[in-house]
């Protein structure tokens, strides 16, 4: 069992340093390439600039943005810690007795009270 | 040195990695053959995604053409199959600028970050009977959790840029992301409690009728979770082009473009061959023995086909009401068909724990009802703004004096 | 406790896909929030009122074409019904139905790019955009078999049009008006109670009917802040006091019900259509005493007015007796039409902001002339 | 059928008379010429008034008659259906300086831009009083008749 | 019900993947052009034309240049001066067609191409050689006569001066203000128009 896991992320493992090297070496084929002059190269200020709809950036570089997802990303993290506990429920459920069910139905239960007040409070609605 | 391929293996039974394994165990070790045996799978799956992103492209460019009523690419190949490598050439061969002030080095990594888990993603996925590179025992969350990095490519590539609709962009990237992940997530969970397993192997061993029809509010869920993750119609508020040009991407050329584009279409893909294997069986159709890889890439087509088909139909919703469906439709209605499951497998199982087919297709009866139910009773909720007002007053208003304030 | 932040300032155009050409707009946002907005035109100035001073009164139909380049027939229109009333003239019947019959193929054609783009820049990609313009593709062969071009027309002159339909026109616009029934049908399924398309629009953007006529707004705008009002029925001119048609008027003054006014404009326009294909007679089309070189007398001055599909399209012409017009003040709709920018804009989000700009339907030829 | 009628001078310029003693130079046909200093309160009196209520501008234009300058307000009445023409006339070439009708119609917001832009005549009291076609720091005013 | 207009809406846009493109494929595939069609080339006959240079005074932009000297090869047909310079400047013309309206001897019509993109301004200059040795495929526009005579120009064959016709001008006047008189075929002698 323990061998069939190492077997299996061994190859997964091998496969992620694949999956890193081929868009590296697709990036490093076309700076070779522009290092050939396959690829013309001729930077100039005005070109460099970021795109604005073609007139100069007005104001600083990076800027305090106001995101206004802050209580979402809060939601977020606490039902991904959610799932995380449900998915090993989930996957023997099958074979689990009543107490489990309840279990899990009174922890999803105290998630959704906090959705539930997220919601009341207005927290799920763009605010200014 | 005599190999012998485990008997658990997924891919015991695959001819090509068996020619491999034993050819290179006959003189390498063991471990080594399996490595080898390995590559060759690899080298595949990066091959079969990388061309499978440009012929998506030009899938999806030939179908919006069709719904169109214009013909879309056809100059290079039959059918214009060519054009992605036409467009790959000129891409190629296009300056590749690094705006003045952004972020070099956050910005050069965009598309390696990108691309690769997208790569890694088909690790899990079986595309025919016994044929993937790895059978994990949790496949499914190995594909969300990979899935999700691409938003950070996003956001690093919004952030990197040093350009204000770039910006935008990264930051509605994620605020949908973190919205949407949710109820997908939950979605998935009644899949896996009625297959009792997480690996995608078992799973499609376990729709005796595909789970489209045992689980439709999880599809209905999940294809909607996706499409907004993977930016589409009627979610790409991260790169809605009318509003922020191209959103994150806005300031890339030449071959990061290319990379970045590929990477879209290759995780519609991806996602395209999940839903296939979670929902509508994967391989398994008539002859799956010897041709599953084909009902896998038609069921896999037509998940395509229904992405491209969303796109061709509908305008784009606001960020705002994107997280709205999210937090208040969507994930309601996930954990409505979670602890409807839950119930389900509950009394239907027996008492060794397993799910006969006719249990399966008792639980589409009332499965497919209750997702219609839902879908109603939560449209009934919809803000009256969104209703239809088929009759409408033409009465002649002739205000009195203006009292409009003149600022 | 509130989080500090900065407002940004953001150029929207000239080269961005949704203005409608170049025009820009310096935004400054918080968030996603407008709170400043200052339109900047100009980027597709050509001094068309100082040309037309160069011009004689036929060559400057050739200017009025190039105005609001979606809608040119209507364009020739006003210039022509100025100049009409400069002379103290009126083209022959046939001319009139004509002028009235091309005008509404235009505005057909006008409001069909302007509902096309709306839905565009709602985020549709390009479907009904494309299924507006296979229509519209129609209506512009119609206008080549006419007068021989799509866009750039020309065709009216000052004391009627310069020539009558061909022969085999009428059997092509009877197809046409057959096909586009069905395909404007179509178009209505495909759009017009979209739930989307609802929840983006509907609510977003009122503009209140006092705030439209004391910003001098008109055409479909002005009807969709709930006032009725159109020039074709309050001073009818050509042919529109022999039609019929409603005028329809927005309940809700949003988004929504700019772009429901055109498509329902879209209707009426069929309906005068055929009426003027039943109504029209044998006759003359052009006033045969009127000269290529018109001079009206000195000091004259009219100021001649449409509906066209943006809104009031007027001409005011002041004549010195010579053989160009001695003043040529256009007033166009969508330049007038913008002064609701700000009070559309702000408050809005960046993505209603598109589409309300979109709902006023401007074209930059018209705006900066 | 509906139709807008003309108002014509002579009723406008009594009315006009009666309010604003003074502010009528004179009339023709359907238009009443106005003192250009006092064109603001005329604005104001023809919008507010119940019988005239012209609540619509359609258009300001100016003329450039070489002695001097023509300001013509085209005016609409949506409720009493009725339009009419005032003209004024501003003397000189240099610093032309005419009150701004902003304030009564804010439709008049262009299309004095415009005319400060082409033509050259100030509005007093305008908020934005800047160049609109042309950019800031354009020589001369293009529509006048002594600019070629 | 919600969701029903969206159900609607994949309708009609399935509706139409399955119809015929209405798009074509340029240029294997061209669309009609009808015969007014107000097209590059300028088609001119010099065999009528007298050098009075209306085209000239009436063209909006300027753009044609006319230098004339007294003919001495035509003394028959009267006062007629050979035209020494004839150049339009297509490259700033905007086809409005006016010089063809103009034009009282009806000897300039409107061609009927538009694939004349050239890589330099200069090459865009319509000469009187050119005028004289381009095919020409005229365009009815403001051409009654060719008109009646369902002449199609993309697809006919070139015509010389007497088989384009000319009316009198009394008839054209009348044609002009859209009395349609009985259209005489196209006179393919060309004797008894130019008589006028």
């Amino acid at each position: 069992m323990l061998e069939d896991y190492f077997r299996q992320y061994g190859l997964i493992a091998i496969f992620a340093a694949i999956a890193v090297l081929v868009p590296t070496g697709m990036l490093m084929m076309s700076y070779m390439a522009g290092k050939v002059g396959l690829r013309p190269s001729n930077p100039t200020p005005v070109k460099l600039e970021a795109y604005e709809c073609g007139v100069e950036t007005i104001g600083g570089r990076w800027n305090q943005f106001n995101f206004r997802y802050y209580m979402f990303a809060i939601l977020f993290v606490i039902f991904d810690v959610e799932v995380v506990f449900l998915y090993p429920w989930a996957t023997k459920f099958l074979k689990l007795e009543l107490f489990a069910l309840i279990e899990m139905a009174v922890f999803v239960a105290i998630l959704l009270v906090g959705w539930a007040y997220a919601w009341r409070k207005r927290d799920l609605e763009w605010r200014s | 040195m005599n190999c012998q391929l485990a008997a658990d293996n997924i891919l015991f039974e695959n001819a090509l990695y068996r020619v491999i394994y034993d050819a290179v165990g006959s003189f390498l070790p063991c471990w080594l053959a399996y490595v080898a045996a390995g590559l060759a799978i690899m080298l595949i799956l990066v091959n079969a995604v990388l061309l499978g992103a440009a012929l998506v492209t030009w899938f999806e460019r030939r179908l919006l053409g069709r719904f169109h009523n214009r013909i879309g690419p056809n100059r290079w190949g039959p059918f214009g199959l060519l054009q992605p490598i036409a467009d790959l050439a000129k891409l190629m061969t296009k300056e590749d600028l690094i705006p003045a002030g952004a972020d070099k080095i956050t910005f050069s990594l965009v598309p390696l970050v990108m691309m690769a888990p997208l790569l890694l993603m088909t690790a899990v996925i079986p595309f025919s009977k016994n044929t993937a590179l790895a059978n994990l025992n949790v496949g499914v969350l190995f594909i969300l959790a990979i899935g999700s990095l691409t938003t950070v490519a996003i956001f690093m590539a919004g952030w990197s840029s040093n350009n204000r609709y770039a910006l935008f962009g990264a930051a509605r990237a994620v605020a949908v992301l973190i919205s949407y992940e949710v109820p997908v997530v939950i979605s998935l969970l009644g899949v896996v409690m009625v297959a009792g397993s997480m690996s995608l192997a078992n799973i499609v061993q376990a729709q005796a009728i595909p789970f489209l029809l045992v689980q439709p509010l999880a599809l209905l869920i999940f294809l909607t979770g996706m499409s907004a993750e993977l930016n589409r119609t009627p979610f790409d508020v991260a790169e809605a082009e009318s509003e922020i040009i191209a959103g994150y991407h806005i300031e890339y050329s030449g071959i990061k473009f290319a990379l970045i584009f590929a990477a879209e279409t290759g995780a519609m893909l991806v996602v395209a061959a999940t839903i296939a294997t979670l929902f509508l069986s994967g391989w398994v159709g008539p002859f799956a023995e010897y041709i599953g890889w084909f009902w896998f890439l038609l069921k896999t087509l037509l998940v395509l086909f229904v992405f491209v088909w969303i796109r061709a139909t509908y305008p784009r919703l606001r960020v705002d009401q994107i997280m709205a469906l999210s937090w208040k439709f969507l994930l309601p209605l996930s954990l409505i068909n979670l602890a409807a499951t839950t119930l389900e497998v509950f009394f239907l199982r027996d008492s060794a724990g397993t799910l006969a087919t006719i249990d399966l297709w008792i639980m589409a009866g009332i499965n497919i009802p209750l997702a219609l139910g839902c879908i109603f009773l939560f449209g009934n909720l919809v803000p009256e703004n969104a209703k239809v007002l088929s009759v409408r007053p033409t009465t002649v208003v002739v205000p009195a004096v203006a009292t409009v304030e003149v600022r | 406790m509130p989080i500090r932040t900065e407002p940004m300032t953001v150029n929207v155009g000239p080269q961005h896909p949704s203005t409608h050409g170049v025009f820009r707009l310096r935004i400054t946002f918080d968030g996603e929030e407008i709170l400043e907005v200052e339109p900047i035109l100009g980027y597709l100035h050509r001094g068309s009122e100082k040309l037309a001073e160069e011009r004689n009164y036929v060559q400057v139909v050739t200017l009025t074409d190039r105005l609001d380049y979606t809608s040119s027939m209507i364009n020739n229109q006003a210039y022509c019904l100025a100049v009409e009333k400069l002379l103290g003239v009126e083209p022959p019947l046939r001319a009139k139905f004509l002028r009235t019959l091309v005008a509404e193929l235009q505005r057909i054609a006008s409001h069909l790019v302007a509902v096309g783009f709306f839905i565009q820049e709602l985020g549709a990609f390009g479907t009904p955009l494309m299924y507006a313009f296979r229509s519209r593709e129609r209506i512009l062969d119609l206008f080549e078999m006419l007068c021989g071009a799509r866009i750039t027309v020309s065709y009216m002159r000052p004391g009627g049009v310069f020539a009558d339909a061909p022969p085999d026109f009428w059997p092509a616009l009877t197809q046409f008006m057959h096909d586009f029934a069905i395909e404007f049908n179509e178009f209505e399924q495909l759009l017009l109670e979209n739930e989307i398309l609802l929840v983006r629009t509907r609510g977003v953007s009122p503009l209140p009917p006092e705030m439209a006529i004391n910003c001098s707004v008109s055409g479909p705008v002005l009807r969709a802040s709930g006032v009725n009002w159109d020039w074709r029925k309050m001073d009818p001119y050509d042919a529109y006091d022999k039609v019929e048609f409603d005028v329809p008027v927005g309940s809700h003054w949003d988004n929504y019900d700019r772009f429901w006014v055109r498509m329902q404009e879209v209707r009426q326009s069929m309906r005068i259509i055929d009426q003027c294909v039943a109504q029209i007679e044998p006759g003359p089309v052009r006033l045969v005493d009127l000269p290529l070189v018109i001079r009206p007398e000195a000091g004259a001055e009219a100021y001649g007015r449409v509906e066209a599909s943006k809104g009031e399209l007027g001409f005011y012409l002041v004549s010195d007796g010579g053989i160009a017009p001695y003043r040529c003040k256009i007033r166009s709709p969508s330049l007038i039409n913008l002064t609701v920018t700000e009070h559309l804009l702000v408050g809005w989000k960046l993505a209603d902001m598109i589409v309300s700009l979109g709902s006023v339907d401007i074209n930059m030829g018209e705006v900066d002339r | 059928m509906m139709q807008v009628k003309a108002l014509s001078g002579d009723q406008l310029a009594e009315r006009l008379e009666q309010a604003l003693p003074d502010s009528v130079v004179d009339k023709i046909s359907d238009e009443v010429w106005v003192e250009p200093a006092r064109i603001a309160e005329v604005a104001r009196f023809l919008k507010e008034d119940e019988d005239l209520d012209f609540q619509f501008l359609n258009s300001v234009s100016a003329v450039d008659f070489i002695e001097y300058f023509a300001l013509v307000y085209h005016l609409t009445s949506l409720r009493k259906q009725h339009t009419a023409i005032v003209k004024a006339k501003v003397y000189g070439r240099d610093e032309l300086v005419v009150p701004s009708v902003y304030q009564v119609w804010r439709g008049a917001d262009f299309q004095e831009r415009e005319i400060w832009d082409l033509m050259g005549i100030r509005f007093a009291g305008h908020p934005n009083m800047k160049r609109i076609m042309l950019w800031e720091g354009f020589e001369g005013h293009p529509l006048r008749k002594d600019y070629l | 019900m919600y969701g029903l207009a969206m159900a609607k809406g994949l309708m009609v846009t399935l509706k139409n993947l399955t119809k015929k493109p209405t798009t074509v494929q340029y240029p294997e595939e061209r669309v009609k052009q009808h015969p007014r069609f107000r097209g590059e080339e300028f088609v001119w006959y010099e065999e009528r034309c007298t050098g009075c240079a209306s085209c000239a005074k009436y063209c909006p932009l300027g753009i044609i240049k006319i230098v004339t000297s007294p003919s001495e090869t035509a003394p028959k047909q009267g006062d007629k001066y050979r035209l020494e310079v004839f150049d339009i400047e297509i490259q700033r013309c905007m086809f409005c067609g006016l010089c063809v309206e103009a034009c009282p001897y009806d000897c300039l019509f409107m061609g009927s191409g538009f694939e004349q993109g050239k890589y330099s301004r200069k090459d865009m200059v319509l000469h009187v050689e050119d005028l004289r040795q381009a095919d020409k495929h005229p365009s009815t526009f403001f051409r009654p006569q060719l008109e009646a005579s369902g002449y199609d120009p993309r697809g006919g064959r070139p015509l010389n001066w007497r088989e384009v016709g000319r009316e009198s001008w009394r008839w054209h006047q009348q044609e002009k203000s859209g009395l349609r008189l009985e259209h005489s075929p196209v006179d393919t002698a060309g004797s008894q128009q130019e008589s006028n």
